[in-house]
């Protein structure tokens, strides 16, 4: 029995996940859920006019990034991206930037909605609001790896909703024919807007949409941390030793209601969404640090204390930060000379 | 006559219509339970169930290549595109499909179908969620184009376009939604799809505009009378058949002629209202045909002061009737 | 022994076709294959312009619309169904009006290119040449069924290839949440143009798609009218009962060129040909015919007689028909008052 | 220099610019083995191999998708649409993607993206296979539009377009394909996009065209002047951004503009290209601006007489430049 638990809480060691990283991986996904109670606050206040939330996607998406190469594989994530996009080298700050539409602001210069990231630097390729554009962006980027031989793959996340658009499948498919390292991965969190999951679709599982593209297909708990990575590093083995793309659907709740424009009590009940506060993977991932022996209660008081000043500061910084000139709205539309 | 919003004179001739037809209904995304993200279709589910309020897959190429199969049927669809900048999936559909039904069956087949989007910017949407599609449809034969500017003719339009025989696609000004409320018969009316509407009567300068710049021009031409300058509005209401006849009345009327829209200015509509007046009236022009438009760029950013540059408004367009009315 | 070929001759009966109907099978596919043989000799000699042959699809096309009522249920057939069509009203005049595009083409009047089907009068819906978009639309007619709890279904057919189109994708998925009565029927030809299946799609069989949508999905030989003749109607009657639509891929092989604009040997091999030609279903159909008794040489020879009359006679009339006037070419952009 | 078909020079210039740039490739549907169904890559798989020349599932907002990301890593990609009446699949991916990727990263990410369509009726290819699309897209900021006329500019402006650093629609005109041949110089050369191009100088009368139809004009300049009248022809050749300075200067240059496109007249560029000049030159002109273009009709009918009704030819465009000439 002893053995067991033993066992379980080496979880992130047998996946070569060293303690300092899986620490890491903990701290991110606070990091991304108290940039994001920030954000909800400050459009409550009216400091800002627009938030999408993450919500219950942290584990999810840390999983993931933590399980890639930085700087080196391609990322293409989606606006409720927060913790991937933290966990492979925006800061907090570039997010502050971003919501408050400030010049300095690193995925637009002030021209896009939050959630909508961009840095070359980061290899995190620009991204709009039409759903699942970039779904066939991924695969050429993977194309791309595939004719260059790079030993790179790419990543694109996307909603569950998402996955009914035309480009979905067209982007899968192209993938799947040449073999791409391209891992698609859903994170479905039950609802797109107010649409619930069966009025989407009425397969059993998402995932069962891999067996038409002929793809390695695979659903995860999207709120245990571990386990995505697990099967995105799989993915990305798969990816460069050239045997294709992978699909994960990683299922989750959005805990949030869709953006700050939506209120979610007009279509689901407050009992579900509590009912489903219960599976939050902070906590439980809290819990495995310290059932690992990883983590104290001293530890935990620390970081948030620090977080919380990254948050301020970076709150602060944006604030005050300048917006871009008017003017600016003229600029690059083509490659300027 | 009650006072209206915008958005409740688009809801009311919904409602209206569905309650005259059994035919008609409205899918989309979140237009059922949600009654939508703008909530133009709010109360529709509760009266009209599931089916004809119907919440849709994510997936515009269906929703609209699903109400074209529905209108081919027989049924009055409405689809409703979320925002105008989501419609574009949906391309194909529309043009190469709704569009030629008629003319490529030769006659035996119709397309009854209207199209809604929300269009135009000035609410912190950025660059896909403030687009102006329009141009994009504009000069494919086989559609007609509206879009109102007012809750009177938001409401008679969208009537006509539901009872029209062919696709309409139906464009809205998000700003417009709860800024203008005016008065709207309670009887049943409709708005002649095709016919321009002179907005105001003057003499010194036409303004030809359409959407939410017809209160650009109406507020900026109030304050030009004290000035001493009269400014004739025409508001194009549709855009597709344009109405020549209306046009070419309302640029002889003062021989000066500005054309006004937030969609970027190249390429967009303004250019046939100009090229239609350069065909027919060029020697009874007091003026160049001037245009004053949305920036050549590909779309408005968020950031306030940009968004705020890329806006037309009241002032930068009284300055440019002004500037014509000085000419 | 003979209890088994009994059985297997009797295979007509067994699903509910009579000896009269199975016959008129048979012969509508003979007729198909000669206006098409015909069409693609008035092509060589430059009669018409251009042709789209259905040659190796007319089992599968004659199955599908025998299982289905005319004139209730709404049929939107792709470029290669003449037997589809023949089956369900139109002539081979109908269809040698149209590929000489004259004036009384009953399609579009002659705006369409030949195999653009489209006549209201027999519920066969107007078709365009951007493939796969009338997959949705046979949705569209289903949605209607359901909405004015009409019992007709509607069937859309596509070929493989244009089973990678975003439309089909959204079409199928849109059904399947709507469980509406819509037969989705893939003619896999393994051919698109020039590109083989293998370069389209990599999954095992197109009917794997069918899970990903939660869709009733089967696969049927092509080349067996008998067989698609059973699926269909089963999917039928499914739709009907409210049990949702269904998927049928019918593999066969695309035995012409593509077009009359195709060469095909520059991709494909006179063996591979030729090969296929052995599994031509019109040969085997005459001898399950003879083998039940029903057919005889003399029978044959009769009717070969009378199509060949058949063909001449709407080859001559539709040659000698006029063309539309000129300003024809303004009319109905949007109904006439 | 040889004589080589307009065919041949794009051919040419792809060939070249992939030995040129391993970069460069071209994908979409039969492009590899068979070669395209016009022909125009022929070749190319046999050198560059099936990577290079790839043969796409049959799905274009994939094939434009799929480029965009390759172009977005560094690659430089020529994604062709089998028609220009089968690009409107992708129309999102053109328009809401390729044309504002770098607008919308503020010059972090670009889109060097050559998209490659033959457009054009006259071939009895009926309403979907003759359609010319161009109108669709021209009034998108962040897209460049080419419409060659002859080998050498087809050549020249598809060098140009590969080397881009901006998404291009390169729009052939299939009926050119084979019918015109010219003299194309060995050696490496470019055509640059945004430059108009005087065909024929003349002096009574303006044409600014684009495509098939600056042969149409070119012949029957050639017959009026044995009827004395002088005809200045302007090739368009880029349609987006328009040569502002190239139309003005052709349009003062007679004062007479006869504006020619075979896309149907409204909302067709020729709009944009009439309220250019009603905008700046508007005293200067001898006649109204007149457009001649094709009917605003769903799309062309395949039977002879109408397609022969729809087309535009020498005969009909001669006729319309005496009238222009009468004014
Ligand atoms: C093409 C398109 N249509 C509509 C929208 C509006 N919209 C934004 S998010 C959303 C729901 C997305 O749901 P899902 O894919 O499940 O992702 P989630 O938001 O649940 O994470 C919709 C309809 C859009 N952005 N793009
Ligand atoms: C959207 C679109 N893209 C390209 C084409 C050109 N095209 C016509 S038929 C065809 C191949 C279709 O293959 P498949 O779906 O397998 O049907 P088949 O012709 O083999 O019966 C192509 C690419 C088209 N008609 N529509
Ligand atoms: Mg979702
Ligand atoms: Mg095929």
């Amino acid at each position: 029995m002893s053995e067991t638990i033993v066992q379980e809480n080496n979880k992130h060691r047998n996946l070569g996940i060293t303690d300092e990283q899986v620490i890491k991986m903990y701290r991110t996904m606070v990091l991304a859920r108290k940039f994001d109670e920030r954000a909800l606050l400050l459009q409550r206040s009216g400091k800002v006019n627009f938030h999408v939330s993450g919500i219950g996607h942290e584990a999810a998406q840390i999983g993931a990034a933590f399980a890639l190469e930085k700087q080196k594989d391609y990322f293409l994530p989606y606006y409720r991206d927060y913790g991937m996009v933290l966990s492979i080298g925006m800061t907090v700050r570039d997010l502050m930037l971003s919501i408050f539409a400030k010049e300095e602001d690193i995925t637009s210069g002030g021209r896009q909605m939050p959630g909508h990231f961009s840095a070359k630097q980061y290899h995190i390729v620009t991204g709009s609001s039409p759903v699942t554009t970039q779904v066939p962006h991924a695969v050429g980027f993977a194309l791309a790896a595939k004719m260059k031989k790079q030993d790179f793959v790419s990543i694109v996340t996307f909603g569950d909703g998402s996955s009914n658009q035309g480009d979905f499948h067209e982007g899968l498919n192209f993938a799947a024919v040449q073999k791409l390292p391209v891992i698609f991965m859903v994170e479905n969190n039950q609802y797109a807007i107010s649409t619930p999951l069966h009025k989407q679709v009425a397969c059993e599982r998402l995932v069962d949409r891999g067996l038409g593209y002929g793809m390695h297909s695979v659903q995860v708990d999207g709120n245990d941390p571990l386990a995505v990575y697990k099967v995105v590093k799989e993915a990305r083995e798969r990816g460069i030793k050239g045997e294709g793309p992978t699909f994960i659907e990683a299922k989750m709740y959005r805990l949030s209601p869709h953006s700050t424009s939506d209120n979610d009590l007009a279509y689901r009940t407050k009992e579900e969404v509590e009912e489903n506060w219960k599976k939050d993977s902070i906590p439980h991932f809290k819990t495995y640090l310290e059932e690992c022996g990883l983590w104290t209660e001293e530890q935990e008081l620390r970081m948030q204390e620090e977080i919380k000043q990254e948050v301020n500061e970076a709150t602060k910084y944006a604030e005050q930060a300048p917006f871009p000139k008017p003017e600016e709205a003229l600029t690059h539309v083509f490659k300027e000379q | 006559m009650a006072k209206i919003s915008y958005i409740d004179a688009i809801s009311a001739a919904m409602k209206e219509e569905m309650e005259r037809d059994e035919n008609v209904f409205v899918l989309g995304e979140d237009v059922g339970v949600k009654g939508g993200v703008f909530g133009t279709t709010r109360g529709l589910h509760e009266q009209f169930g599931e089916m004809r309020s119907m919440d849709t897959p994510l997936a515009e190429s269906a929703i609209a290549g699903v109400a074209i199969g529905a209108a081919m049927y027989g049924m009055r669809p409405i689809a409703e595109m979320q925002y105008g900048d989501f419609m574009l999936p949906a391309t194909n559909q529309i043009i190469n499909e709704a569009a030629r039904i008629r003319y490529r069956s030769n006659n035996d087949w119709e397309c009854p179908l209207v199209i809604r989007a929300p269009i135009g910017g000035g609410i912190f949407g950025g660059l896909y969620h403030s687009q102006c599609p329009e141009s994009i449809f504009v000069g494919t034969p086989g559609l007609k184009i509206v879009v109102p500017s007012t809750p009177y003719d938001a409401k008679g339009l969208l009537k006509a376009a539901i009872r029209d025989e062919d696709p309409v696609l139906f464009f809205e000004h998000k700003k417009c939604y709860r800024m203008i409320v005016d008065e709207v018969p309670e009887e049943d009316y409709i708005v002649e799809i095709g016919k321009s509407d002179v907005k105001r009567e003057g003499e010194d300068v036409t303004v030809i505009t359409y959407g939410l710049t017809v209160h650009f021009a109406l507020q900026a031409a109030a304050e030009l009378e004290q000035e001493g300058i009269s400014t004739h509005v025409l508001d194009l209401r549709t855009l597709q058949p344009l109405d020549r006849e209306g046009i070419l009345k309302a640029a002889e009327k003062t021989g000066k002629v500005l054309i006004i829209h937030e969609d970027n200015k190249t390429g967009g509509v303004g250019a046939e209202v100009s090229a239609i007046i350069a065909e027919e009236l060029v020697f009874d022009l007091d003026a160049p045909i001037k245009r004053f438009c949305g920036y050549d760029v590909p779309a408005m950013p968020i950031s306030p002061p940009l968004e705020k540059f890329y806006m037309l408004n009241k002032d930068k367009v009284k300055q440019a009737i002004k500037e014509m009315a000085l000419f």
